[in-house]
C-alpha cells in the first residue's frame, strides 16, 4: 500500500490537549490523507523518545535540559524550539477562605520554601493578619515542568520547595483536594481553576514589594501583567522530519490554529506576533533551544524568540 | 479338603449375645434423590455386642450405617423414611425434631480410610471435647490418655502427642480414629470398613480392640470381609440390593443360613 | 526416575539388541525435546525476574554512586527530585507498608470469611453465580477505585473522624483492600473446596457444627492454599499504584499512621515515569532503586511463605 | 457409660448453632460489602456515564470536544492487545504450569521457578513496562506497537496463568494419568490428550482473572507507548488480496480504553468526566463479557467430565 | 453346616492349564524409596490361562502387578532388581535398554475403580489405537468394534458411541476399560481388583468376559475376594508381606495348600 503519510507527537500532558486539538483538525482538514498520533509520555518521556529520533514533535511543559539537549546531540537530532501558549500556574484556595484576598510572592515564599516544612503549618504563621488555622498544601508532584518552573518563580531556586504537601500529577485530584478543605491553597495549571471556578477561588499574585495584584486571566497573562507564575509551553520539532511536507504542513497548521485552539482548551494564546516570529523560525528552519538547558522564569516570549538557539 | 468355615467360632467374639437393645431401625427407606438405596430395612442393634453388615459391594451397607448419626444431612436431596429408635430414650432420632449435632455427639463413627484431622495427635482426640466446650486442660488430658489407651496406642504415641497425626502410619491413623470417637463417651460406634485399607497386623490389633469396647457400648460394622464378620461379630445381617436377606446370630447365619442367597454369598457364588 | 537395575543372574541366550521392546530413537527425542520446550516455557519466568533484575540494578548503580547504600537505608526523608535531596527508602516502605497493612486488614478477613461461607455455607448455585462476579472487583480500573477512595470513602470517613486529612492512607488502602478481596476469596475458596470431604465428615461426625468444622478442620488442612491467596493479595497489594497515587496523597511522609497522607514506592514509580523529569537524570533514576528495594522486599516475603506452605503443608 | 446430662448438651448445641448464625450473617455481610461496592461502583459509572453511552460513541474517534469523543480506536485497540496477549499468555503460561506440575523433578530449581513465579505476581505493573519498554520496544525491534504492548501485559499476567494451571492439573485424577500411560502413552501424549483438555475450564478460570487485570492496566502500556490520540485503525487483519491475512496490525501503534479513561479523567472539563465513566461502563462490560463467556466455557468443558 | 468351598471347582473356568509360559518373574525384588514391597518374587504367568494374586491388602499385590507394565516407572525413588521375562521374545522387561511404552503396548492394565477418560465411548476404545498412530478412519471403527464385543459391550453401546463414557454405569465403565485395553491387541492383560467397585451382576459378567478372553491372551488378576479366585483363575499365587507363600493350581492351592498361611488365610484365620 501506498507510503503512509504520518505525523508521530508525544510528550508533555500539559500539551496534550492543545497538540489533540490541532491534531484533530488537521486531520479534519486533510480528510485523513495524513495522520497523527498524539501520546502522553510526560515531557521527559518525550525528549526520550524525540532524542532517539522516533517521533516528530514532542510537546513540552518546561525547556529541554542540559542531559536532554546531550541526548539529542548524540544521536544527531537537531530541532526547532517553539513556544505554542502560555499556562498560568493558578494559587487557589477554598471559596469559603475569607482572609486571602491576595498573595504577595514573597509570603508564597514563605510557604512554600524547604524550610517551612514542618515549620509553617497554621495560616498566621505566614501573615499574623490571617486566621490560626491548619495550613493544607496542594500542588504537583516534584517530576513536573509545573513544580520545577514554579518553584523557580517563587522559591527562587528550581526544584526547592517543602516536601509535605499533598502532590498529584492529576490535577482534578487537586481539586478535589482544596475544594475539601477550608485551609487548602493550592496552586496548578490555569485551565483546571478555569473549569472549577466555582468551587475554588483563584488568589491574585502580588509580583512584588507596591505592585498592585494581579489575578489570572488571559489578558492577563497575554499582557504580561500576571507574573511571575505565567509561563510559555512548547514543541519541539525534528529538524529533519520538518523537511517531511506531511510534518511541515502540520506544523503550519499547529501555529496557524493555535489562537483559537489553545483558548477553545483553556490555555492562553501567545501573542499573535509571537505566532509570526515561530512561523518564520519553521520556514528558516531556526535550530536549538533559547534557554541553554536551563528552565528560566519570567522570560518573555517575543524575547525568547530573538534568542541564539543552542543545541 | 480344608473346611473354610469349621474353626473360625473359636475366636473370643463369639459368645452368644443377649444384651438389651440399643438402638433399632424400623421400616427404614433412604433415597439418594431419585435412587431407593434401603428398602424397608428393620434390623435391632444389640447393646454390648457387635452387629455386622455384610453384603455385595453397592448393597447399601454404608448408606444403612450413615442414617444412624444423620451423615446423609450434610448432602441435599437424601431422604428418610421409616424410623431409627434410639434406647433407653426411646427416641426416633431421624424425626425432624431431634438435632443431628445431638445424634453425633452420642453416636460416633469410624470411617473407611483413617481420616486424623492434620492437627497433632493430641489435639485430633481432643477434638470432640473441644466440640463439646470442655476445656479444662487436666479433663481434657486425662480424657485424650484413657482414650488413646482404650484405643490401644498410648503407649506408641504417649512421647509425640503434639506430633502430626498425618506422620503415623496407616494403622495407627485408624487406631487413632477410634481413640477421636472413644474420647466423646459414646453410646453407640459406628465402623464402615474400618480395616480394609490396613494391613494384616494393624487389622488384628483393630479387631481385638472391638472386642474389648463392646464391654462398654454397642458396635454396628460393615465390612466386606466376611471371615472378619465371622470372627468379630455377636449377630450379622446379610443385606443385597438395599434389602436385608436375612438376619441372624453369626454362629448362625455363617453356618446355617436361612436363605438361599446368603448361603450362595457366603460360599463364594457371587460378590 | 530411577533407571531399573538389573542383576542379570542368569541371562540365558537373551537376544541383545534390536528386539521388538527396544527404545525408540524418534519417540524418546521428541518427548525429550517437548519437555526442554516446557523447560523452557517454565524457566521464561525465571528469565523475566532476571531481565527485571538486571534493568533495576544497571539502572540504579549511578545513583548509588552518589548516594551511599547507608544514606538510602537509613535517612528518614524522601526528597529525591527537590533541590535539597535526600534519598531514605524507608519513607516510600513506610508508606508502601502502611497501606498494605491497611489493605490486608480489610481483605484478609473479608476474603477469608467469604471463603468459608460459600465453600462450606452457601448453596452451589449461589456459589457459582457470586464467585465470578466477585471477580469482577479484581478488572474494574484502578483509576475508578483510586476516585472511589478519594470522594467516597474520605468524605464517610471523614464524618466519623473529622480530623481526618482529606489524603491519607486509610481510605487508600481501605478500597485496596476491597479491591483484592476476590484474589483472596477465590484462591482461598477454591483451596478449602478442594479439601477432601472424608475429613469434613470425620469432623461432623463427632457433633461438629459447620463453622466449628470450617475453622478447626477445613480451614488448617487448605492452610497451604490459604497461604498462597495471601500472598497474592500481598503481592497485589505491595504493587498496586494508582488507588495510592490518587487517594493517599503522595507524600513521602516517614509514618506508619494510616490517617496520614503517604507515598508508596509503586506510586513514586508511576509518577515519575510519567512526569517531565529528563529520563538521564539521577531523579530519573530513583526510580530503578525504589523498584529493585519493592522487588527484594517481595522476594523475601514470598521466600518466607513458600517455606511456611512447605512447612505446613497438609497431606490428606 | 452415663449418657451426658442431655439439658447441658442442648444448651451447648443451641449455643454452637448460634454462632453458626452470627457466621452466616457476617458471611452474607462480607459478601454484601464486596457485592455493593461492586455494584456502586458500577452504578455510579453508568448513570454518570449514561449520556454518552450512545452509537456514535463506539464508532468515534477521540476529540477535544467531549460530546464528539469517542473510543473507536481504544475499544478496537484494547481487543486486539488482548488477542495478542491472550495468544501468548496462554501457551506459555499452561506450558510452564505443565512443567512444573508434570515434568519437574521435586529440586531447588524447580523451588526457585516456583517462588520466582509467586513473586513475579508482585512486581508493579509499571516495572513491566520499563522491561518491556528496553525489551520489546528496542532490543526485539518491536516498536511502540500492538505486540508489544500484548507482550507485555502477557508477563503481567503470566504469574496468575502458571498459578491457576498448576491448580487445575492438579485436580485431575492419578488414575486417569495412570490409564493413559498404561496404554502406552507417552509423557506428552498424557499430558496434550488427557490431562491438560481435562482441566481446561480451571486453566480458563486462571487466563480470565488475568486478562481481566491485564484489560485494565494503564501504567505499564503507557511507559511502552501508547497514544492517547490516534483516529485511524490499525490495519485491519484480513485483506481483499492474497494471502487474505495481515499481521500488519502487530506493528500499528494504538490506544486502549484504560488509557482513553485516565486521560480524560485527568482532563479539567467536567464533561470529558463523563466520557471517562462510560468508557469505564465499557470498560466492566468487556471484562464482564469475557468472564461470562468464560464462566459459559467452563461449565461446557466442568459438565463433559465426570471422574 | 455349608461347606464354603466345595463347590466352587464347577465353574467353567477350571480346567487345568497346560499352556506355555507368557512371562516370568524371576528374583524380583521391589523398593518404594526405603521400603521394600517385593522381596525375591519368582512366579511364572501361563499363556491362555488366567492367574489370580491373592493375599492380605497390603502384602504387595497391586506393586506385583504394576512391574509388569512397568508403571512403578512413574514415580521417582523406586526400584527393581530382577528381572521378569516376557515369552516368545524372551525379554527382560526390566532392562534398562527397554522400552517402557513398548512395553506398555504389548501388556495392558485394568484398574480397580473404572477410569474411562471423560471422553467419548468411541474415543476412549480408540485411545490405544491413536497412541499407536493408527488414524485410518476404518481401521479404527473395525478396531473399536471387535474391542466392544471382546468386551461384551457392542449390544449396549452401538447406539451412542458419541456418548460420553461418564454416563455409563459403573459395570459398564469397567467393560469399557477392558475394552481399551482389548484394542491394542495385547499379549497379557493386568487386572487390579477389577470388580471391586462392582455390583455383583456387573462382577459376574466380568467374571464371565475373563473367561472369555483367556482364550487368547494370558491373564495375570489381584483380587481381594478368594472366592473369585477360585471361580476364575487356573493358577493362584498367595502372598503375604512382599513375598510368595504358595504358588500352585488354583484347584489345589485351596483345596490342599502346602503351606500352613495358605490355609489359614484362605480359611479366614486372618486377612
Ligand atoms: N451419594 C450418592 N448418590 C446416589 N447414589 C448413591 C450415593 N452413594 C451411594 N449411592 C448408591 O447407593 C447404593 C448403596 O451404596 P452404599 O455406599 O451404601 O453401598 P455399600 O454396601 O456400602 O458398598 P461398598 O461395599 O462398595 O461400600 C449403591 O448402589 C450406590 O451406587
Ligand atoms: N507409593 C508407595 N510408597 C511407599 N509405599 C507404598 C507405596 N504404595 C504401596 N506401598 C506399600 O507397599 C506395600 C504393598 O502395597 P500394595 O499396594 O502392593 O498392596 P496390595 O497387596 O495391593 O494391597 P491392597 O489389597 O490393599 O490393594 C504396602 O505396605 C504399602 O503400604
Ligand atoms: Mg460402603
Ligand atoms: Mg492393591
Amino acid at each position: 500500500r501506498a507510503e503512509e503519510k504520518i505525523v508521530k507527537i508525544d510528550g508533555s500532558s500539559t500539551v496534550y490537549p492543545i497538540t489533540e486539538a490541532v491534531a484533530e483538525e488537521f486531520q479534519t482538514a486533510k480528510r485523513g490523507a495524513i495522520r497523527v498520533t498524539v501520546g502522553i509520555s510526560g515531557t521527559g518521556g518525550g525528549f526520550k523518545k524525540f532524542c532517539r529520533g522516533e517521533i516528530d514533535l514532542t510537546g513540552a511543559s518546561r525547556p529541554i535540559l542540559k542531559k536532554e539537549m546531550d541526548a539529542c546531540r548524540e544521536a544527531g537530532i537537531q530541532y526547532v524550539e517553539l513556544p505554542v501558549a502560555y499556562d498560568a500556574l493558578t494559587v487557589v484556595v477554598n471559596p469559603k477562605n475569607d482572609w486571602l484576598k491576595s498573595i504577595t510572592v514573597d509570603e508564597l515564599k514563605k510557604i512554600w520554601e524547604p524550610g517551612a516544612q514542618q515549620n509553617v503549618t497554621k495560616w498566621n504563621q505566614v501573615n499574623p493578619a490571617w486566621p490560626d488555622q491548619a495550613l493544607k498544601l496542594f500542588g504537583p508532584g516534584a517530576d513536573s515542568g509545573t513544580f520545577d518552573y514554579f518553584t523557580e518563580a517563587v522559591v527562587g531556586k528550581a526544584k526547592s520547595s517543602r516536601g509535605d504537601y499533598t502532590a498529584s500529577e492529576d490535577d482534578n485530584v487537586l481539586v478535589k483536594g482544596v475544594t475539601m478543605d477550608k485551609g487548602a491553597l493550592g496552586y496548578f495549571g490555569y485551565a483546571y481553576y478555569a473549569e472549577n471556578s466555582q468551587k475554588l477561588r483563584a488568589v491574585p499574585v502580588v509580583p512584588a514589594a507596591g505592585k498592585p495584584a494581579v489575578a489570572p486571566s488571559p489578558e492577563t497573562v497575554k499582557n504580561g501583567s500576571y507574573q511571575p507564575l505565567s509561563r510559555p509551553v512548547f514543541i519541539y520539532v525534528n529538524a529533519k522530519s520538518l523537511d517531511k511536507p506531511e510534518v511541515r504542513e502540520f506544523v503550519d497548521f499547529y501555529l496557524n490554529q493555535a489562537p483559537q485552539l489553545v483558548a477553545a482548551v483553556k490555555y492562553v494564546a501567545l501573542p499573535e506576533q509571537a505566532y509570526q516570529l515561530a512561523k518564520e523560525h519553521v520556514a528558516k528552519k531556526k535550530l536549538g533551544t533559547g534557554f541553554g538547558g536551563e528552565s528560566e522564569v519570567g522570560v518573555s516570549v517575543e524575547e525568547l524568540l530573538q534568542r541564539e538557539g543552542k543545541l | 479338603m480344608v473346611e473354610l468355615a469349621t474353626n473360625i467360632f473359636d475366636a473370643p467374639g463369639s459368645e452368644p449375645a443377649t444384651a438389651a437393645l440399643k438402638a433399632e431401625s424400623r421400616h427404614l427407606n433412604f433415597h439418594y434423590g431419585a435412587f431407593h438405596a434401603l428398602k424397608d430395612i428393620s434390623l435391632p442393634v444389640h447393646d454390648h455386642s457387635i452387629t455386622a453388615l455384610i453384603g455385595p459391594s453397592g448393597c447399601g451397607k454404608s448408606t444403612f450405617l450413615r442414617c444412624f448419626n444423620r451423615m446423609h444431612d450434610l448432602y441435599p436431596g437424601n431422604r428418610y423414611q421409616g424410623e431409627i429408635v434410639l434406647y433407653p430414650d426411646n427416641v426416633d432420632i431421624l424425626a425432624p425434631s431431634v438435632d443431628p449435632i445431638e445424634v453425633r455427639m452420642r453416636i460416633s463413627m469410624v470411617f473407611q480410610k483413617p481420616n486424623p484431622f492434620p492437627k497433632s495427635i493430641f489435639e485430633n482426640v481432643a477434638y470432640g471435647l473441644k466440640v463439646r466446650g470442655i476445656t479444662q486442660r487436666d479433663l481434657v488430658e486425662t480424657k485424650v490418655e484413657q482414650a488413646l489407651r482404650g484405643a490401644a496406642l498410648w503407649n506408641e504415641v504417649k512421647d509425640r502427642l503434639n506430633e502430626l497425626a498425618g506422620n503415623l502410619s496407616g494403622g495407627q491413623q485408624q487406631r487413632l480414629c477410634i481413640a477421636r470417637a472413644l474420647a466423646i463417651d459414646p453410646e453407640l460406634i459406628l465402623f464402615d470398613e474400618p480395616t480394609s485399607a490396613l494391613d494384616p497386623i494393624a487389622t488384628a490389633s483393630i479387631e481385638e480392640l472391638m472386642l474389648e469396647l463392646k464391654e462398654q457400648v454397642a458396635i454396628l460394622i460393615v465390612t466386606h470381609n466376611m471371615q472378619q464378620a465371622a470372627r468379630v461379630s455377636d449377630h450379622t445381617a446379610f443385606l443385597y440390593m438395599g434389602e436385608v436377606i436375612e438376619f441372624n446370630d453369626t454362629k448362625k447365619l455363617f453356618t446355617m443360613p436361612d436363605k438361599k442367597q446368603t448361603e450362595d454369598y457366603i460360599t463364594g457364588r457371587f460378590g | 526416575m530411577t533407571k531399573p537395575m538389573t542383576t542379570d543372574v542368569n541371562a540365558t541366550n537373551r537376544p541383545a539388541a534390536g528386539h521388538r521392546l527396544v527404545r525408540r530413537r524418534g519417540r524418546q527425542l521428541r518427548e525429550r525435546f517437548i519437555e526442554g520446550l516446557l523447560f523452557l516455557a517454565a524457566a521464561s519466568s525465571v528469565a523475566i525476574t532476571f531481565a527485571i533484575v538486571a534493568i533495576l540494578v544497571s539502572e540504579s548503580l549511578p545513583l548509588f554512586k552518589e548516594v551511599s547504600l547507608l544514606d538510602f537505608l537509613t535517612d528518614r526523608q524522601w526528597t529525591p527530585l527537590f533541590d535539597d535531596a535526600h534519598f531514605g527508602i524507608m519513607t516510600l516502605i513506610a508508606g508502601t507498608a502502611t497501606t498494605t497493612a491497611v489493605a490486608l486488614l480489610v481483605a484478609i478477613p473479608l476474603g477469608t470469611v467469604i471463603a468459608i461461607y460459600l465453600s462450606e455455607f452457601a448453596s452451589h448455585r449461589l456459589r457459582e453465580t457470586v464467585k465470578p462476579i466477585l471477580e469482577l472487583l479484581g478488572a474494574v480500573p484502578t483509576v475508578v477505585f483510586g476516585y472511589f477512595a478519594l470522594l467516597v470513602v474520605t468524605p464517610l470517613l471523614q464524618k466519623i473522624y473529622p480530623d481526618l486529612p482529606g489524603f491519607n492512607m486509610l481510605s487508600a488502602g481501605l478500597v485496596m483492600g476491597v479491591m483484592i478481596i476476590p484474589y483472596v476469596s477465590s484462591v482461598s475458596e477454591d483451596a478449602m473446596r478442594a479439601v477432601p470431604m472424608h475429613l469434613r465428615e470425620g469432623s461432623y461426625a463427632m457433633g461438629a457444627t459447620r463453622l466449628q468444622t470450617a475453622i478447626r478442620v477445613v480451614m488448617p488442612a487448605a492452610f497451604s492454599g490459604l497461604a498462597a491467596a495471601y500472598i497474592l493479595g500481598i503481592s497485589r497489594a505491595v504493587g498496586e499504584t494508582m488507588i495510592v497515587a490518587i487517594a493517599a496523597g503522595m507524600q513521602p511522609n516517614f509514618t506508619l499512621n494510616p490517617l496520614e497522607p503517604a507515598a508508596t514506592i509503586s506510586a513514586f514509580i508511576v509518577q515519575v515515569c510519567l512526569g517531565d523529569l529528563p529520563h538521564d537524570s539521577l531523579g530519573y533514576k530513583t526510580i530503578f532503586a525504589a523498584g529493585l528495594t519493592l522487588m527484594l522486599f517481595t522476594l523475601v516475603f514470598n521466600i518466607l511463605g513458600y517455606w511456611l506452605r512447605k512447612r505446613f503443608r497438609e497431606i490428606y | 457409660m452415663t449418657p451426658a446430662p442431655t439439658a447441658d448438651l442442648r444448651k451447648l448445641i443451641a449455643r454452637h448453632r448460634l454462632w453458626e448464625r452470627v457466621f452466616t450473617i457476617v458471611g452474607l455481610i462480607a459478601l454484601l460489602i464486596g457485592l455493593l461496592v461492586l455494584l456502586g461502583l458500577f452504578t455510579q459509572l453508568a448513570v454518570t456515564g449514561a449520556p454518552r453511552l450512545t452509537p456514535e460513541f463506539f464508532t468515534s474517534f477521540p476529540s477535544r470536544i467531549a460530546e464528539k469523543a469517542g473510543i473507536l480506536s481504544a475499544w478496537v485497540g484494547s481487543l486486539l492487545v488482548m488477542l495478542v496477549t491472550a495468544c501468548s499468555a496462554i501457551p506459555l503460561g499452561v506450558a510452564a504450569g505443565v512443567y512444573l506440575e508434570e515434568y519437574a523433578p521435586k529440586n531447588w530449581l524447580t523451588a526457585i521457578i516456583e517462588i520466582n513465579v509467586m513473586n513475579l505476581a508482585g512486581v508493579p505493573s509499571i516495572i513491566y513496562g520499563l522491561l518491556a519498554l528496553g525489551l520489546f520496544v528496542y532490543q526485539f525491534g518491536f516498536g511502540q506497537s500492538i505486540l508489544s504492548a500484548g507482550l507485555t501485559l502477557a508477563l503481567l499476567i503470566l504469574p496468575i496463568v502458571i498459578v491457576a494451571t498448576r491448580e487445575a492439573l492438579r485436580a485431575v485424577p492419578g488414575i486417569i494419568r495412570e490409564a493413559a500411560y498404561a496404554l502406552g502413552a507417552t509423557r506428552w501424549q498424557m499430558v496434550s490428550h488427557h490431562v491438560v483438555p481435562y482441566s481446561a475450564g480451571g486453566i480458563l478460570t486462571g487466563v480470565i482473572i488475568g486478562l481481566s487485570r491485564a484489560i485494565g492496566e494503564t501504567a505499564p502500556i503507557i511507559t511502552i507507548g501508547a497514544l492517547t490520540f490516534i483516529a485511524f485503525l490499525p490495519t485491519p487483519p484480513v485483506t481483499g488480496e492474497f494471502p487474505f491475512l495481515s499481521f500488519q496490525w502487530l506493528k500499528d501503534p494504538f490506544t486502549v480504553l484504560p488509557i482513553q479513561m485516565f486521560n480524560w479523567t485527568s482532563r479539567p472539563e467536567e464533561a470529558f468526566q463523563l466520557n471517562a465513566a462510560a468508557a469505564g461502563v465499557v470498560l466492566l462490560v468487556m471484562t464482564l463479557a469475557m468472564n461470562a463467556l468464560a464462566i459459559w466455557l467452563r461449565y461446557r468443558i466442568r459438565r463433559k467430565i465426570k471422574w
